[in-house]
């Protein structure tokens, strides 16, 4: 029965995207995540099916981190997909996204449920090309130049992880190497599989595609964008990296040197957004960075594995939700403009800000737990940046709200129904840290939030205007931005054949 | 009581000859027996060789010495079918393309007055014997050539005389010092008599100039391609296939029957070196042509090189296993050149005939109005390139392998630059066939001229190459 | 080695022999070199009589000189003045004064060479080499004159292949069609000269055919003779050279070689070999066929001298063209 | 007459007997055209499946027949004439059905379909020659049967195409016979026997052996379509659409890249090759083509000219793998040989069906082409997806084969970037025409588009050609480790190569 | 030590020679073929020069015959190509 679930995870996407073309197919998107839910709750750990003739050779399989990321995975991927449903009612080209949807929700749980080399590697491809599909939906200048950049990153990256797992391979020989195998990496082989995951996770340098994509594509798609595929990464790290067998020192402190910078430098950025999906966009980069760094963290200090790894899950979890619930929010603002849906957003934003009695209090203590095992300077350093990213966080979310509010104003489009979905999906937010428990809420913790919305009240009353004049100067593609301008600016046609 | 069906071969077209002249009325039907029965004994003389080996019929029960013998080993059987096939097909052809009796009734006659030469001189092994059979070969191909009429013909015909008339008395003069050194007439007998002396160098060079001079070897090929081109279809399909390949085919009876003695390697050479500029020149004088019988002409000089280039290697090759392969690639040569050189030129002259000249430009759109036809063209251009599966694939591949043995890189490149070449020409050829002319006409055939031309062509591209398995180890033997 | 055996007449002949050779290729007019070319072959007649070779100079004058010079003059009448050249495309011409001279120098070259081997084959006489055979086997050729026996018993085949040719060259001749009739006038002198020598003619070439078998003679000259009494009956005006018409002429010009082609066919079809006389009948066997050779080459001669010659009047039939 | 001796005679004539008549059938007469062909596709189909049968059970199939001393016609059945012999088996029936559709009301087929038939029959010979011999004999052969194809429709530019073919592939034939006959000076008849056969010929014949594989190597290249030599390719682009699918998908190509492996594995032996050091060269001549094939491609706007430049690329990946020394490389290349026959004729085919149905034949035509004919571009897409080597299609089994070949072979340095490149252009060739196929809006009408009849999009017999042959694609890729796919069969080839 | 045989023999040779030069040289087409019988008669003498053997032994029938059938053949080809010539000059229209 196992056995059949897994397989039914991975397929029912697949098969029922060849369905969806049709208006008859309209549910399928949501029906698509059913298996995947039974088997994230149902199937054991380390229960794993063999199809020797599927590709290279195909074992599906879920471990207890697995198991979570399939969880949070499917809640969102189905939220989204009703979401997707109710909202895309008249749009005229609603098949073709729903095709495309189930392709990569499907790449996604193939992702993760997919044990051997080959089809991580073909999940990781089918979800980043469909989600190309997503991303350029509406067809207009600016979303098809926002897709073409998305798409040459999405390449890079599946090309280096080709690379890395063919060095994998050749080096482990066998298709799905256990832990113990992939030790001894190659420095070679590790920058390719770095350069793959900080790709897709949206690292400082190679982030630019994100804020890009995210905002151009419609809700869902970048509800799901956001909330499960750039988590993608994370797995990659966990399941390709020797962490808790060998020590990864330069590694380790490259990657967490980088994400903490990705962290710090998200957080201007995202406060200079106009647009409200370009914050949230940014606010998922800082989150990667930390995610990443607690990854960098771990490969230098293998003791800390166990503890860190079931805790960044629990984290990524929780950040997946509380991202798609904003996502959708502000989709939902712009449908129905009612103020309820306003003050409703305040709940995933003060769970993503870490405020106390929320999932991202919770998930941020588990983290602090898990890290108190070991004790050196660099756990000292990573805590220090947890608190500045929850006052990022708190003063992104600010701005966020900020920026939706003139949405919410005239109460004139269609009514609640819409909602349902995100409604259920704020109960989960919300349900999180009871399930999740995270301990009593730290003193250092309740205050930096405090700070925080202090702060940005005071920005909000009283310089509506003044702030205006920062805001807007850095696009939101940033430096990837700068360097096109400069390039076309300066008439070289380099890139003609790519945008053409 | 076992009939010599040798002697037939030259008796039957005498006779039928005869009959032609006295009954102009049925000449026709009269040629046409011949030319089968003639063709059935061919056959059956090889399959006697084939059986009994070399066969000798002492004309007149004197001995070879004082009376005139008829000799026939393989490659003299394999020739006479060669002779016996085309000029049947030709006849079959020539039914069809001569219009009125009183045409007819010329040229019947002469026509197996050729046949009947041609048998004569592939079965002669008296020196003086070929030398009358040349004579009528000669005279009977200029009025065969003539025959047309036009002024064209008439003065390419008078050239071709005077030619043959030299090179005749030239070879005369050789064999008139051969019979003052050696006291005897009779091929075999002279061979075991001649050693390297001057008298036998000089008849030697004499008898083969007098023979190129016949056989069209570059310098001397000038009479040929007008006499071809102008001659009618049958009649100039029979010269470039039989007449000059009889001359080849004496050149290499005296080269490789009568003068071994003399021959050292660079004696080939002589043969060789105009050989090479043959290809070379025929092939690039063909690519040039404007008219398709003209291009035929010329390729037959180029083939004709193949044929001598290939002699020049024999003789450098000590006698083994590789000489007798060798030989038989340029037998096989000469064979699938025959076979398609006839195909080419009665393919030719069905195109003048159908769309009144030849001229290689307004070819637009043959292949819809006679598919035939361009099949023939195209199967007779395989066997020139010499493409697999044509006879002249195995023997250019037999060429080449000896050429590479013996190291000397200066054929090797002279016979691809000539397949090449003779590749240009031909689809230049097809090219135009294939050039679909808008409106496509219903295609017309006339199975009467088309069949024959066709299974020349056919025997040349594709039996010749597949079917030749047999003839390589016989050959062997012969020399 | 015998001692100086040549004498002054043999010098006089060799002289005169290239002298007119030389004059008939370089005479300025048409007409004299084929006047000079007659008397070529007329004392060439005389060497093959001083060489020991009868026959052979019966046959020079009557066909080399006789006959030759009367298809050349024939030629030569009816063309208008100026020469007419072959202008072949770059054989013949050979590329002006430097190619004559290069020919010459090489032609000569290789005559040198000949010469040389040719005094160098002379000496070692192999005493008359199939001389012998010949004589051995003359007398089961059926007849006594060595070269007839040659011609028509041993290399018989030969000569069958030399009537073929013939036919040959007259059916090439009649395929290329008579020419223009032209009207010519019939000279007196020529109707008078052919009452008495058509006989004379007809009488000796008889002779002829019937000595052939002991002495010099034979097919070939009586034939010429017939022929040369032929051109005598054209010149006198009369008809269509005396000849028959229609298929009478054509089964004549057939029948030398037919008679060959049965008597070789009887004899091989009789398992005997081609052409091999049975011993007791050879000589009237050969006989036979000279008879008529000699027809059908007297014929053959005629229609390819009156065959070059402009049909006079039409209404005769068919006539010679079949 | 037992089957062993007849069996490749067998094979050979079932294509031919039926051209033969063909060519002498009346225009009219459709109906006993078909039959014939398809006759005559199905008896060999059903033939190739006996001897798949019989060469896995270890039986030895050989018809010999001698021209001439030395010199022997000889079609035997090994492991790789097998794998070449079923792939343009089952190519040619598909392209037959398709050619039958195309050319349904066209001049001339009679005269098409005979020329078709000689030139498969050709290709099936060349696949099972036995010697060098006969090689090029079928080799020259295939020259002969391909010319009429390219000027089948016979106006000027048709014309000027095959000419310039005619150019290529002669002077190609002209140096692979100088070599084959100068190695059969040097070293005798020479037969295929799998390890090579030229490893025992003594030091000072080294020289010359290295001289007759250049001209072997030039030779095979032209049709092989290698850089210098590629010129014929493009123009032959005139050629009806099933024409061009044939050509370059299976028969002409493919006979160039598989007498490379041939000459590489059975006549020299891939060891003693590269101790003359000519594997290098090669590689490098096939790495150049496989760069210029792709760059050249991309600005290309006449569909096929875009094709036909992928393919010149696409095909030096058979030599890339041939010229590494090592089993899995020379897998990739085996294994190649047959993925891109499928996936090229698909991509063909597809371009067949939009100029016939839409007279579509440049990309910048193709905008919205998905939204009229979906299921033709879902078969162009699958093979697009192919090439550039994205899973599940056939494509990404070789890239990942050929890369860890180079690996293993230590030739990474300058394969695996070769690979990436490539990669990567092809995306960028072919993804714009994905795009433009399925996102952009349709044009209001076509260039001359033909009525729609009934439910399909296209007739019939030019919709399901392109879809069988994706479907095929995308099984060699799914399937791939399944037994009697084309990567087991390539093992096994490789591993009778390197057995010694 | 030249005696008749070899006169005439030489004479034949010079005789061939003069005709092939002759032949090749003359553009007239009459005087080529005056040229070429001349050839013939050399040919012919230098094979009678070797029949030869002294005035009194009977000289070599053999080469008798030949000389004679190649008289025949001669006039044979002349009398054609007479024919070719006065055809040709008819075509000419003159």
């Amino acid at each position: 029965m196992n056995a059949a679930l897994l397989v039914f995870t991975w397929l029912s996407p697949l098969v029922l995207a060849l369905l969806a073309y049709s208006r008859k197919g309209r549910l399928l998107p949501a029906l698509a995540t059913l298996p995947a839910l039974a088997a994230a709750a149902l199937v054991p750990s380390n229960e794993s099916v063999e199809i020797p003739w599927l590709l290279l050779g195909v074992q599906l399989g879920l471990d207890d981190t697995s198991r979570i990321f399939l969880l949070f995975t499917a809640v969102l991927w189905l939220v989204a997909g009703a979401q997707a449903t109710l909202q895309m009612s008249d749009d005229s080209r609603a098949g073709r996204f729903r095709v495309v949807f189930m392709l990569a929700m499907g790449g996604n749980f193939g992702l993760i449920i997919g044990q051997d080399l080959s089809s991580f590697y073909l999940g990781f491809a089918l979800m980043g090309l469909a989600a190309y599909g997503l991303v350029v939906h509406d067809g207009t200048e600016s979303v098809r130049h926002a897709g073409r950049v998305y798409l040459v990153m999405t390449l890079a990256a599946e090309f280096a992880l080709l690379i890395g797992l063919l060095l994998l391979y050749q080096r482990t020989g066998d298709l799905t190497p256990d832990v113990g195998a992939i030790i001894g990496a190659g420095n070679i082989e590790l920058t390719f599989l770095g350069l793959a995951f900080a790709i897709k996770a949206g690292l400082i340098g190679v982030h630019f595609w994100l804020p890009l994509a995210h905002p151009a594509a419609p809700v869902p798609a970048s509800a799901v964008l956001s909330g499960t595929m750039i988590k993608a990464a994370l797995i990659g790290w966990m399941r390709y990296l020797p962490l808790g067998e060998s020590a990864l020192p330069e590694f380790g402190g490259l990657l967490l040197a980088v994400g903490a910078m990705t962290t710090l430098s998200a957080i201007p950025v995202g406060l200079m957004q106009k647009e409200p999906k370009a914050v949230l966009a940014y606010s998922s980069i800082g989150k990667m960075g930390i995610m990443s760094a607690a990854i960098g963290l771990i490969a230098m200090d293998p003791r800390l594995a166990p503890a860190v790894i079931s805790a960044l899950a629990i984290y990524a979890a929780h950040h997946g939700l509380a991202k798609g619930a904003l996502f959708l929010g502000v989709g939902i603002a712009k449908d129905t403009g009612a103020s309820w849906v306003f003050y409703l957003l305040f709940i995933p934003a003060l769970a993503l800000a870490g405020a106390p009695l929320t999932s991202g209090a919770a998930a941020k203590d588990i983290l602090k737990i898990a890290l108190d095992t070991g004790y050196s300077g660099w756990i000292q350093m990573f805590v220090g940046l947890l608190f500045v990213s929850t006052f990022g966080a708190t003063l992104l979310m600010a701005r966020f709200l900020n920026l939706v509010r003139p949405y919410t104003t005239d109460p004139s489009s269609h009514g609640a129904g819409l909602a349902l979905p995100w409604l259920g999906l704020l109960v989960l937010v919300l349900a999180f840290p009871l399930v999740v428990n995270g301990g009593p809420p730290s003193a250092m913790n309740t205050a930096i939030v405090i700070a925080g919305i202090a702060i940005a009240a005071v920005i909000w009353f009283y310089s509506p205007t003044r702030g205006v004049t920062w805001v807007g100067r850095v696009p939101p593609g940033d430096i990837f931005e700068w360097i096109l301008r400069y390039i076309r600016g300066a008439g070289l046609q380099l890139t003609a054949p790519l945008t053409k | 009581m076992e009939v010599d069906v040798l002697v037939l071969s030259v008796a039957l077209p005498l006779c039928g000859a005869l009959i032609a002249v006295a009954w102009p009325r049925r000449c026709e039907v009269v040629g046409m027996l011949t030319a089968f029965a003639v063709s059935v004994a061919a056959v059956l003389t090889l399959v006697q060789v084939l059986v009994v080996g070399a066969l000798q019929h002492e004309m007149g029960g004197w001995t070879p010495g004082l009376g005139i013998a008829l000799r026939v080993d393989i490659l003299s059987a394999v020739f006479l079918v060669l002779v016996g096939l085309v000029v049947l097909a030709s006849s079959v052809y020539a039914t069809g393309y001569f219009g009125q009796p009183r045409e007819k009734a010329h040229f019947w006659p002469m026509w197996l007055l050729l046949l009947a030469a041609l048998n004569a001189l592939v079965l002669s092994s008296d020196l003086f014997n070929v030398y009358v059979t040349l004579e009528l070969l000669g005279l009977t191909a200029v009025s065969l050539a003539a025959l047309s009429g036009q002024r064209a013909a008439i003065d390419a015909a008078l050239r071709y005389l005077l030619v043959g008339l030299l090179g005749s008395m030239v070879y005369l003069a050789g064999v008139a010092l051969l019979y003052l050194g050696y006291g005897t007439l009779d091929l075999p007998a002279i061979a075991t008599q001649i050693e390297s002396e001057p008298i036998a160098w000089l008849a030697l060079c004499l008898m083969t100039g007098g023979l190129l001079l016949k056989t069209a070897l570059f310098p001397l090929h000038f009479w040929l391609p007008p006499a071809h081109a102008n001659a009618p279809a049958p009649v100039s399909a029979v010269l470039s296939a039989l007449v000059v390949k009889a001359g080849f085919y004496l050149v290499m009876r005296l080269w490789i029957d009568l003068f071994p003695a003399l021959l050292t390697p660079s004696t080939g050479l002589l043969l060789g070196i105009p050989g090479a500029a043959a290809v070379l020149w025929g092939s690039w004088q063909a690519f040039k042509a404007e008219r398709l019988k003209l291009l035929a002409a010329y390729s037959t000089v180029a083939q004709l090189g193949y044929l001598f280039l290939g002699l020049a290697l024999l003789f450098q090759l000590a006698p083994g296993p590789t000489r007798d392969v060798l030989f038989g690639g340029i037998v096989l040569m000469a064979l699938t050149h025959g076979f398609a050189k006839a195909g080419l030129f009665l393919a030719a002259g069905m195109v003048q005939k159908r769309s009144g000249n030849d001229q290689i430009s307004n070819l637009g759109g043959m292949a819809q109005r006679m598919p035939v036809t361009t099949f023939t063209i195209a199967l007779a251009g395989v066997a020139l390139i010499g493409l697999p599966p044509s006879g002249a694939f195995l023997g250019k591949w037999q060429l080449l392998s000896s050429a590479l043995g013996l190291g000397q890189w200066l054929w090797v490149i002279v016979v691809a630059t000539g397949s090449m070449l003779a590749a240009a020409y031909v689809f230049r050829v097809l090219e135009r066939a294939f050039a679909g002319s808008s409106q496509p006409d219903a295609p017309v055939a006339i199975a009467r001229e088309e069949w024959p031309a066709l299974l020349l062509s056919a025997i040349a591209a594709v039996l010749l190459g597949v079917g030749s398995g047999w003839l390589w180890p016989l050959l062997g033997n012969d020399i | 080695m015998n001692t100086l055996s040549w004498s002054f007449l043999d010098i006089l002949l060799v002289i005169a022999l290239v002298l007119l050779a030389g004059a008939a290729l370089r005479a300025r007019s048409l007409r004299q070199s084929i006047i000079l070319f007659i008397a070529f072959g007329l004392v060439t007649a005389l060497v093959w009589a001083r060489l020991r070779a009868p026959d052979v100079a019966l046959a020079e004058a009557a066909i080399g000189a006789g006959l030759t010079g009367a298809l050349l003059l024939t030629a030569l009448r009816n063309r208008p003045s100026e020469e007419s050249r072959l202008v072949s495309n770059n054989g013949m011409r050979w590329g002006g004064r430097w190619g004559n001279v290069a020919i010459t120098v090489s032609v000569s070259l290789v005559a040198l060479g000949i010469g040389w081997a040719v005094l160098y084959g002379m000496n070692d006489t192999q005493s008359g080499r199939l001389a012998g055979q010949v004589g051995s086997a003359l007398e089961l050729s059926g007849v006594s004159n060595p070269v007839t026996a040659v011609l028509l018993n041993f290399r018989a085949y030969d000569t069958l292949l030399e009537l073929a040719v013939l036919l040959a060259a007259l059916l090439g001749i009649l395929s290329l069609g008579g020419g223009r009739a032209t009207h010519c006038t019939v000279d007196p002198i020529a109707t008078s000269l052919r009452g008495w020598l058509v006989p004379l003619l007809i009488l000796t070439a008889g002779y002829q055919l019937w000595v052939g078998a002991h002495a010099p003679g034979g097919a070939f000259q009586a034939g010429a003779l017939l022929a040369a009494a032929g051109v005598v009956q054209h010149l006198a005006g009369r008809a269509h050279a005396g000849l028959p018409v229609g298929a009478v002429l054509r089964v004549l010009m057939v029948s030398g070689i037919g008679i060959f082609m049965t008597m070789g066919l009887w004899t091989f079809l009789g398992g005997r070999g081609f052409l091999a006389y049975p011993q007791r009948w050879a000589g009237e066997l050969i006989l036979l066929i000279e008879l008529f050779a000699t027809l059908a080459i007297a014929v053959t001669l005629i229609l390819c001298y009156l065959g070059s010659e402009p049909e006079r009047r039409r209404i005769t039939p068919a006539g010679s063209k079949p | 007459m037992n089957l062993s001796s007849t069996l490749p005679g067998l094979i050979v004539a079932s294509s031919l007997l039926p051209g033969l008549v063909i060519f002498f059938l009346r225009e009219g007469s459709q109906f006993t055209r078909t039959l014939l062909n398809l006759g005559g596709a199905f008896a060999k189909l059903v033939l190739v499946g006996i001897m798949i049968w019989g060469v896995f059970h270890e039986k030895v199939y050989a018809t010999r027949w001698t021209l001439a001393p030395g010199l022997e016609l000889a079609l035997h059945a090994d492991a790789l004439s097998v794998l070449f012999v079923t792939l343009s088996t089952i190519l040619w029936f598909v392209t037959t059905l398709y050619a039958i559709g195309y050319l349904e009301h066209s001049p001339k087929r009679s005269r098409f379909f005979g020329f078709f038939s000689l030139c498969v029959s050709a290709t099936v010979g060349l696949a099972l020659a036995a010697n060098l011999f006969t090689f090029v004999i079928f080799y020259e052969l295939l020259t002969l049967a391909t010319y009429p194809l390219v000027a089948h429709r016979g106006n000027t530019e048709a014309i000027r195409g095959a000419r310039i073919y005619l150019v290529y592939t002669l002077g190609g034939g002209l140096a692979l016979l100088l070599g084959a006959v100068w190695l059969h000076a040097v070293a005798g008849p020479v037969t295929f026997v799998e390890g090579g056969v030229l490893s025992r010929l003594p030091e000072q014949t080294y020289s010359q052996l290295k001289w007759i594989f250049v001209l072997l190597v030039l030779g095979l290249g032209v049709k092989a379509a290698l850089v210098p030599l590629h010129g014929w390719l493009p123009q032959a682009m005139v050629a009806p659409a099933p024409v061009s699918a044939l050509l370059h998908a299976v028969a002409v190509v493919k006979a160039g890249a598989f007498g490379i492996v041939r000459v590489v594995y059975d006549v020299y032996g891939v060891e003693f090759a590269a101790d003359l050091n000519l594997l290098l060269p090669l590689g490098v001549m096939a790495a150049v083509t496989i760069i210029y094939g792709s760059i050249k491609a991309l600005s290309q706007d006449n569909l096929k000219k875009r094709l036909a430049y992928s393919t010149v690329s696409q095909v030096s990946y058979i030599a890339l793998g041939t010229a590494t020394l090592g089993p899995i490389a020379t897998i990739g290349g085996v294994v190649h040989l047959v993925h891109q026959g499928v996936m090229k004729i698909t991509l063909f085919f597809a371009a067949g069906n939009y100029a016939e149905t839409l007279g579509v034949h440049k990309v910048s035509e193709m905008n919205g082409i998905g939204r009229r004919m979906p299921g033709t571009t879902l078969a162009f897409t699958v093979g697009a997806l192919g090439m550039i080597g994205i899973p599940p299609v056939a494509g990404y089994v070789t890239k990942w084969y050929l890369g860890l070949g180079a690996l293993e072979a230590g030739a990474a340095a300058w394969v695996l970037p070769v690979l990436i490149i490539s990669s990567l252009l092809n995306a960028a060739y072919f993804l714009p025409v994905l795009y433009r196929a399925w996102f952009l809006e349709a044009p209001v009408d076509w260039p001359n588009e033909h009525p729609r009849t009934g439910w399909f999009e296209t007739t019939g017999a030019l919709f399901w050609p392109p879809v069988a042959t994706a479907v095929l694609a995308l099984a060699a890729g799914l399937f791939a480790a399944a037994p009697y796919s084309p990567l087991e069969w390539a093992e096994l080839i490789a591993e009778r190569e390197y057995l010694r | 030590m030249i005696d008749t045989g070899v006169l005439y023999g030489l004479t034949g040779v010079a005789l061939a020679a003069m005709g092939f030069r002759a032949t090749l040289l003359e553009p007239e087409v009459i005087r080529k073929l005056l040229a070429i019988n001349i050839m013939g008669v050399g040919i012919f003498l230098l094979m009678i020069a070797t029949a030869y053997t002294g005035p009194d032994t009977a000289a070599d029938p053999v080469l008798h015959a030949l000389v004679l059938t190649g008289i025949v053949v001669a006039v044979s080809a002349t009398a054609l190509g007479l024919a070719l010539e006065r055809r040709r000059r008819d075509k000419d229209g003159s």
